[in-house]
């Protein structure tokens, strides 16, 4: 009761501006109709949106088409598809050892398996979580902070807590050091690298994702799991049947962000491995990062090349999601 | 009016400047800088895109001084007294100028060397004496082999992963970068022969692997932690690192700075350090130059260096000697005093790299490839070819 | 197989206790009907039977098993909801299938279950669509199904046909009863529907305010509710209550008077009243027959509500309401005075209490 | 008690019953395995928020912050360090060290600072305590213009998310609850610029920021940020879930389009809201790169900004980015714990039949 | 002020076409009741005159004004939703005060008509719960409350009381009746029951998939169907149909036969039947009394209904199902054989088509 009264009070001069705002709005909807409203309430988003993210897009694609080492259009010469020429001359494609930009490649390939391992297994992990955070369990709000806790963390100091986690003198090697096991250079073995990519980019970014699913979890309709409970449903059916359909919406926002965040996977791992050992978890960020801004090789335009050509890939990706996901979004509603 | 500087800072730099500064307007009451304190990485990263837009501060700390050049601010006719300047700054003033040019741009504020150190007490317990200052690589070599035998260390020794600090050794095998157009070289045999040696070092264990292996493209990676937790017989670092290890290393064991080892063509660092440099787009020329002027006194340099253990870049300074660095650390004096003497057998080559466009071009290519072949991604010999190609590609790039 | 024993449960939410001391027995196969007002707890008592709601005291037995804590999945019971809770996702269908696939019964059986109820409550032609593009009744209809194709041990069945047309309701009823008949499944039944009650019901359980008023069958509550709220309750228009006062008492009888002066003698045997004491007089409207000599009840009409076969007359007798239902239509308009007999109607009489007294 | 929560808890034996269904025993790995790897490093990283520069690069590495005791023995002037020792006659004694000569230490005995012995190194251990070096939080106080970045940046989060959330739920409702021409290209368009990374966009977007003259102003960076993708992609889609029979009762109780956003849409979307808002929150908090990029003055950094001075060309001052990074944690947790109680039962469904 | 206009209003989801051609005046202070089968389009139809639904052609006018394009929150309508649609997260005197505080009502009259109005609805306790916490009945009188606290120019009810007991049922009933009486609003409600639909009526529309069978007043439809599915519909329990053959004609009468031999003759003026032909007699159930005599009818019990009241006899006639609903508690059993006679019962004719023959 308290609370409910602290809180009208807090919203009492919103809600009178927003009774203020409300008259012009009722005149803007009686001369525009309702689809009026529609293009009113996506305006404010969608300029802001056209000037800090699309037409920064569009001057990319230009800079893709120019040359040199110049930071702005008005000093770069125009080259065309060359940079493009230049990502695409391979001898063979399989091998990126082949090609002339051959760090490209080698980054495309280790962002794909990247990409495919990390968003199921994170989507898997995050899933879990927010199922079981949805228990109703004893000091909930404590377990979903501990879920949630890494995400607080800037990516460097993500990268780095693992870093001196796993590092040959790192806090792993004492903890095995303590069961007698020899300390071992986990950084510098390819395969324990990438999985170390993996993991860490999963500790990190999970709780996001757990949240968006407990969200969607809580506002499924209680009285379709007592439907579902009379009809004598075996839990994991109810998870198949009833739960995984109606999260559908939000486990396509899971999924589609998680991807285009896997894609985009950059600071804790530069932080981490600086892409090493070798080029093993080199990936397309930090490519392009490297390209366009490191300052003795730097190239923009390529730079500028290699993230449309990555955006391409993602737009695809994506329309594929949303294709599934329209099925699946009918299908939701009541 | 007001002077804003970007400055960052490795060390206690930052605090001592920031005394300077408050000195200094209390001496020109009309002149009000501000101190920007920013992170390496906006200088590295930011501050070209600010250049390139003609935004940015009045004055900056920068460690690529020659690649931007063409944005520094021209002091000769602002400052008191140019030929002070060119007495005792001329020796780095081609560093931070457009080629050709006689500008005045700034001052180092701290000279760097690279060089190593040698972790005494290891060397004492294996009874292995500490190689001299004619030692080679070589020696080197096998003399902290011994040391990491019998002290059971990880490794013998280790080379910070950076496409400056390898470039020493290079040098003192007899590497050349610079063509004979002032463009680039091909990689050369001296070049080639440390390389093949380092690789080979790496792999059988000498030097310590993981700096080198566990990063990527142009990452810079040290291997200070190693040598602080004496896992390391000998580090090949350079000046810089002299307050940290103090700081760090404390009382734990001896440590010594033993300039940098030998090749057959030279016992050779690599100078580099940082500038503070006017930046052309200053709406106060007149204010930037009074303070440039006050900093790069004398007496002013001295304390800034003695405060804050870095090497001068001050000829009388340095030349007059005496400078008492603030430190009650005897490691950390003698070994600053150490690389104040190893300044001498710099190279000729080792002096014009600074100043020479393309450095960081052969930096950055040494580093990325040479890293892949130690991962084994690459043979060494395509690893040389590949270093071709890139810095090639560079200049081609450059040329549009 | 289906007999299910609660004692003394009780059910709050936080301070609002909403089912107090129920105490009931339900015999295996019978037909239970729940009535009472709006917000009076059938629907959590159902909930709790169901095994939706944890009680906050009592127990409940199923076959004799106390199943406090069995959930309700493992009660095996079917029941359709109020809000039918259909699942939005799936087609009619897919709802009906649902609860079966759960036991793995074989396909064929499936679509031969789902086959037939779809017939009997004539959503043949929507198993294809969501519940989202069906009208109320079909998705009350769809709800039903889905419990009936289950078979359970006994229905929950939650105001199943409150949305359904009169005629189909009727059919729908008839259906069930006859389901019943054939299954012989114990059922508990909520509705609001006096016919439904009275017709489907074994026994009527009367609820109010979270408490059983009586239990017994359609005709037992009909001609001696134990109280003045289960007669006002049972019976479509409500019984008129007047008040009276005793002004003659004889062992085997009693004359009231009731509208003033009216005279009436009620048989009555073993009474404890005595002259003077008031009390209330209970008539059904449909026991009140339009009189034409003046010595009968004079009322004034208030409202005349023409249903077809009948009449429902509002009529004010000294400042009380009082309700007739005659037969045909009527040529009365609202001022028009009549006179009501009520000879020979049963009476039912109830103390200050509103206990019924008498059988 | 949510009924799907009770549903789910079930246990084989029945609530309270005997046994552990097998997803007790999942929940019960999963919550411990997230509580040692999830808070783990956490609780790690506060720890070493404590470590002074050395006892950071320190192998074997330590839980708690520890530095060598030191005592004060008569006749010396510093405190000296404590160390056991190991006796030649294989006893151990604690010994304050006098100076180190190459291997050999020479000791005293604090009690009885008379004679020296001398030890090899490796026969003695230092002598460690727990202790916490506060200097490593008090320092950047004191260089550091904490409340001026701190104002900068509750300025920024606070603006950034408000308008994040208005813009885009605004957006999302339109995209969610009408149907008009364009409404998939518009939704494609703003899914589409999901997969922008900043880097990839920094320079253009920097001279955008430039021509619009919000070079050095905290609107450069809180505007770019707010139009996020993901929060009208989030909001969007829980929004879905709204019956659209609620939205015809208000257009029946005479609401405006804007009331029926504001009055109804917007509470029902309270969960995501403050899942958008604590996404917001920490992102704008958090954020560097882009903050870096437009602010070049001090008094306009934020924390993150002015934590990164830490960060020099050769050397990084990871004392002081620890401490600096566990006080910046403090606003944001306090924050996500008052949002996620938002996050509760849905109940959007309650007010149908 | 509310009168509505509809004309040949067409409406289809996609493939289904759910209203067909429909025309209909409403006048103003007209209080009109649509009833039909499940899923014939009723609700619809109610959605399209609120202007939540677009027409898929035709065109809607309120008070002469097409308001084909005119949003739904501009028509000034108020609407009782079949699903009740309560704002979840209000609570009840929020989701009363909503409606009004749109209009910008001084605080003080919103308090006032939500009192007035939870008193009418018996919801006075439950204002400060939100819809959650209620049970059907309490929601849908709070769905009512928000509809009626706005006094619109007309309201539209889709099945407003199909939760409610019986006695609320009555009462709100009587309060809606009034609360027309009283502001004259018109009124467009859904409804499923028969009394309701009776008594509330100026003028009842049936309809049928999509289309308008008939529009009367009760008392027209009751007395004189248009056509079989109008007399079935109208009416509990449904009319009663006989298959019957012409067997004398006569300018003013014809005497058809029934049940196989039983011969009726019916009052018929102007008609063109001919003898041999075949038709459909309508008897509604009340009109069917139990007799002695075994001249009458004679039929086979299969089910008996005892209602209290009255008692619904299920009856054979010659394989024809025959329904009658007799005054009072009988002791008939199914299996036993009955008398039924129809003499003086108004009948039906009906001819193949199912239209009405006569007046
Ligand atoms: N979205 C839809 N898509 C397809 N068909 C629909 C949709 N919504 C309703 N219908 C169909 O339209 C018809 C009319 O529905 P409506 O809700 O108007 O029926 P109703 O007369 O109100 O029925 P009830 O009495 O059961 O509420 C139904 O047959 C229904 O199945
Ligand atoms: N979650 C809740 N919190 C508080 N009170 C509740 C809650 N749920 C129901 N109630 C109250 O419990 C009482 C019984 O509700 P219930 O749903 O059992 O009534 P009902 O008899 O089914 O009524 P109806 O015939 O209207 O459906 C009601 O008064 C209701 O307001
Ligand atoms: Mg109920
Ligand atoms: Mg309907």
């Amino acid at each position: 009761m308290t609370k409910t009264a602290f809180s009208s009070l807090l919203m009492a001069p919103v809600n009178a501006l927003m009774r203020i705002v409300d008259a012009p709005l009722r005149r803007l909807q009686k001369a525009t109709g309702i689809s009026g409203m529609a293009a009113f309430f996506l305006a404010p988003n969608m300029l802001i949106f056209g000037i800090f993210v699309l037409l920064p897009l569009v001057i990319n694609f230009v800079y893709s088409m120019t040359g040199g080492t110049a930071f702005f259009l008005s000093e770069r010469s125009f080259v065309g598809g060359e940079q493009y020429a230049r990502l695409f001359s391979c001898v063979d494609y399989l091998d990126p050892m082949s090609c002339q930009e051959d760090a490209f490649w080698t980054a495309v390939g280790n962002t794909f398996w990247f990409v495919l391992l990390q968003v199921s297994l994170m989507i898997l992990a995050s899933l879990v979580t927010a199922l079981i955070l949805n228990r109703g369990l004893v000091a909930r709000s404590f377990w979903r902070a501990v879920f949630f806790f890494p995400v607080l963390l800037s990516p460097v100091v993500v990268g780095l807590i693992w870093k001196w986690i796993l590092q040959r003198q790192g806090l792993l090697n004492y903890i095995l050091y303590q069961f007698g096991a020899e300390p071992y250079s986990w950084l510098t073995d390819r395969t324990w690298t990438f999985a170390a990519t993996i993991g860490v980019s999963i500790w990190a970014h999970m709780g996001l994702y757990t949240l968006i699913l407990l969200a969607g979890l809580q506002a499924i309709p209680k009285d379709l799991y007592e439907a579902a409970e009379m009809d004598g449903t075996r839990p994991a059916r109810v998870f198949w049947r009833i739960t995984l359909p109606l999260l559908a919406p939000n486990l396509l926002v899971v999924v589609v962000l998680a991807l285009i965040k896997a894609v985009q996977v950059f600071d804790e791992v530069y932080v981490l491995t600086g892409g090493g050992p070798g080029t093993s978890t080199l990936y397309l960020t930090q490519y392009i990062y490297e390209t366009g801004f490191a300052s003795a090789l730097r190239n923009p335009g390529l730079a500028a090349a290699a993230s449309i050509l990555m955006g391409l890939v993602l737009v695809v990706l994506t329309l594929l999601q949303l294709g599934v996901g329209r099925r699946s979004e009918n299908k939701g509603k009541r | 009016g007001d002077v804003r500087i970007m400055w960052y800072s490795d060390g206690v730099e930052g605090e001592v400047m920031k005394d300077l500064v408050d000195r200094f307007m209390k001496e020109n009451p009309g002149i009000n800088v501000i101190l920007d304190n920013v992170a390496y990485g906006v200088v590295r990263e930011q501050l070209p895109v600010q250049l390139e837009a003609g935004n940015g501060p009045d004055i900056a700390r920068v460690a690529q001084i020659k690649d931007l050049s063409r944005h520094w601010l021209d002091l000769r006719p602002l400052v008191k007294d140019p030929a002070y300047w060119d007495e005792n700054f001329g020796a780095q003033a081609d560093w931070m100028r457009p080629d050709g040019s006689n500008q005045i741009s700034g001052f180092m504020t701290q000279i760097t060397l690279t060089g190593g150190f040698a972790n005494k007490t290891l060397f004492d317990q294996a009874g292995v004496p500490v190689p001299g200052p004619d030692a080679s690589w070589e020696d080197w070599a096998a003399a902290t082999k011994k040391v990491k035998e019998s002290q059971q260390i990880p490794y013998a020794m280790a080379i910070d992963r950076s496409g400056h600090r390898i470039t020493a050794p290079l040098l003192s095998y007899g590497a050349n970068y610079i063509g004979a157009d002032d463009k680039p070289a091909p990689i050369d045999a001296g070049a080639k022969d440390y390389l093949t040696k380092f690789v080979g070092w790496v792999e059988d264990g000498t030097m310590a692997k993981d700096v080198w292996v566990s990063a990527a493209g142009t990452t810079y990676r040290a291997a200070a932690d190693d040598f602080i937790n004496g896992q390391l017989a000998f580090y090949y670092s350079g000046s810089w690192q002299v307050a940290n290890l103090a700081t760090k290393i404390g009382d734990n064991f001896d440590w010594v700075a033993t300039g940098s080892p030998c090749g057959p063509a030279a016992c050779t660092g690599m100078p580099g350090g940082a500038a503070l440099v006017a930046i052309k787009y200053t709406k106060n020329p007149k204010d930037v130059a009074t303070f440039m002027d006050w900093f790069a006194r004398e007496e002013i340099v001295k304390e800034f260096s003695e405060r804050t253990l870095f090497l001068p870049g001050h000829k009388a300074v340095v030349e007059k000697g005496g400078l008492s660095f603030k430190s009650d650390n005897e490691q950390a004096k003698a070994a600053l005093t150490k690389f104040v003497e190893a300044s001498k057998t710099t190279s000729d080559i080792a002096l014009k790299l600074p100043a020479w466009r393309w450095s960081d071009t052969f930096y950055a290519a040494i580093v990325t490839r040479v890293s892949q072949a130690l991962a084994g991604e690459l043979k060494i010999e395509d690893a040389f070819s590949r270093i071709d190609a890139d810095i090639a590609q560079k200049v081609k790039d450059a040329g549009q | 197989m289906g007999e299910i024993k609660l004692s003394d449960v009780n059910k709050s939410y936080g301070s609002v206790h909403v089912l107090k001391d129920i105490d009931l027995h339900i015999e295996d196969g019978e037909f239970i009907v729940f009535v009472g007002p709006s917000g009076c707890g059938k629907s959590t008592l159902l909930r709790t039977i169901a095994g939706l709601e944890k009680i906050t005291s009592g127990e409940i037995k199923i076959d004799g098993k106390r199943v406090n804590d069995v959930s309700a999945a493992d009660r095996g019971l079917a029941m359709v909801f109020q809000s039918y809770a259909l699942y939005p996702h799936m087609t009619v269908r897919q709802n009906l299938a649902f609860g079966l696939e759960n036991s793995n019964m074989p396909k064929a059986e499936i679509a031969e279950r789902i086959g037939e109820a779809a017939r009997m409550l004539e959503i043949d032609q929507y198993l294809d669509r969501r519940p989202g593009q069906l009208s109320g009744g079909q998705r009350q209809r769809v709800a039903i199904g889905r419990a009936i194709v289950r078979r359970p041990t006994a229905f929950l069945l939650d105001e199943p046909l409150s949305n359904l047309d009169a005629e189909l309701r009727v059919s729908t009823r008839a259906e069930l009863a006859a389901l019943h008949a054939r299954i012989g499944s114990t059922m508990i039944y909520v509705t609001h529907d006096q016919v439904e009650a009275m017709t489907l019901a074994h026994r009527i359980v009367v609820m109010r305010a979270g408490k059983i008023e009586q239990v017994g069958t359609p005709l037992d509550l009909y001609n001696t509710p134990a109280n003045r709220f289960v007669a006002g309750f049972i019976g479509a228009p409500h019984m008129n209550f007047l008040s009276a006062q005793v002004v003659e008492v004889d062992p085997a009888s009693v004359t009231l008077t009731i509208g003033g002066s009216h005279r009436l003698l009620v048989p009555l045997a073993g009474h404890k009243l005595s002259v003077g004491e008031k009390l209330t007089v209970g008539i059904r409207p449909q026991h009140i027959t339009l009189a034409s000599d003046p010595g009968s009840l004079t009322v004034k009409v208030r409202l005349v509500e023409a249903l077809g076969s009948e009449t429902v007359i509002h009529a004010d007798l000294h400042g009380e309401k009082l309700l007739a239902v005659v037969q045909g239509q009527k040529q009365i308009t609202p001022g028009d005075e009549v006179h009501f007999s009520v000879a020979g109607a049963p009476l039912h009489l109830f103390d200050n209490n509103g206990l019924r007294i008498g059988a | 008690m949510g009924a799907a929560a009770r549903f789910i808890l079930r246990r084989k034996g029945g609530p309270g019953g005997r046994g552990w269904h097998w997803t007790d025993i999942v929940t019960w790995v999963w919550l411990i395995g997230g509580l040692v790897i999830m808070f783990g490093p956490a609780v790690w990283l506060t720890f070493s928020s404590f470590k002074t520069p050395a006892a950071l690069n320190e192998f074997p590495p330590s839980i708690l912050p520890y530095v060598t005791s030191q005592a004060t023995v008569e006749g010396y002037d510093k405190p000296l360090q404590l160390y056991d020792a190991r006796m030649p006659d294989g006893s151990t004694r604690v010994l304050a060290e006098v100076r180190r000569i190459g291997i050999m230490a020479q000791m005293v005995d604090p009690k009885a600072p008379g004679e020296i012995i001398r030890v090899n190194i490796n026969d003695r251990t230092p002598v460690r305590s727990v202790s916490f070096a506060t200097e490593n939080y008090t320092e950047p106080f004191v260089h550091f213009d904490f409340l001026r970045y701190l104002w900068n940046s509750v300025f920024v989060t606070v603006v950034a998310t408000l308008i994040t959330l208005i813009v885009n739920s605004m957006a999302a409702f339109a995209l969610s609850k009408y149907e008009f021409r364009g409404r998939n290209l518009a939704m494609l368009i703003i899914l589409a610029t999901l997969m922008v990374p900043l880097s990839v966009i920094m320079v253009p977007l920097y001279s955008i920021i430039s021509t619009l003259g919000m070079f050095n102003s905290l609107w450069g960076v809180i505007l770019p940020t707010v139009a996020t993708p993901t929060g009208v992609f989030i909001l969007r889609q829980y929004m879905l879930t709204i019956p659209d029979e609620l939205i015809d009762a208000a257009r029946m109780d005479k609401a405006s389009e804007w009331q029926i956003y504001w009055r109804i849409v917007l509470p029902l979307t309270a969960p995501a809201l403050a899942v958008l808002a604590i996404f917001s929150v920490v992102w704008r908090w958090n954020d560097f790169l882009w903050p870096l990029i437009v602010l070049s003055r001090r008094e306009l950094y934020t924390l993150q900004v002015g934590l990164s001075i830490y960060s020099g060309e050769l050397n990084v001052q990871w004392h002081f980015i620890l401490a600096m990074t566990v006080v910046t944690m403090i606003p944001v947790v306090l924050v996500f714990i008052f949002l996620q109680r938002f996050i509760t039962t849905g109940i959007a469904g309650t007010g149908l039949k």
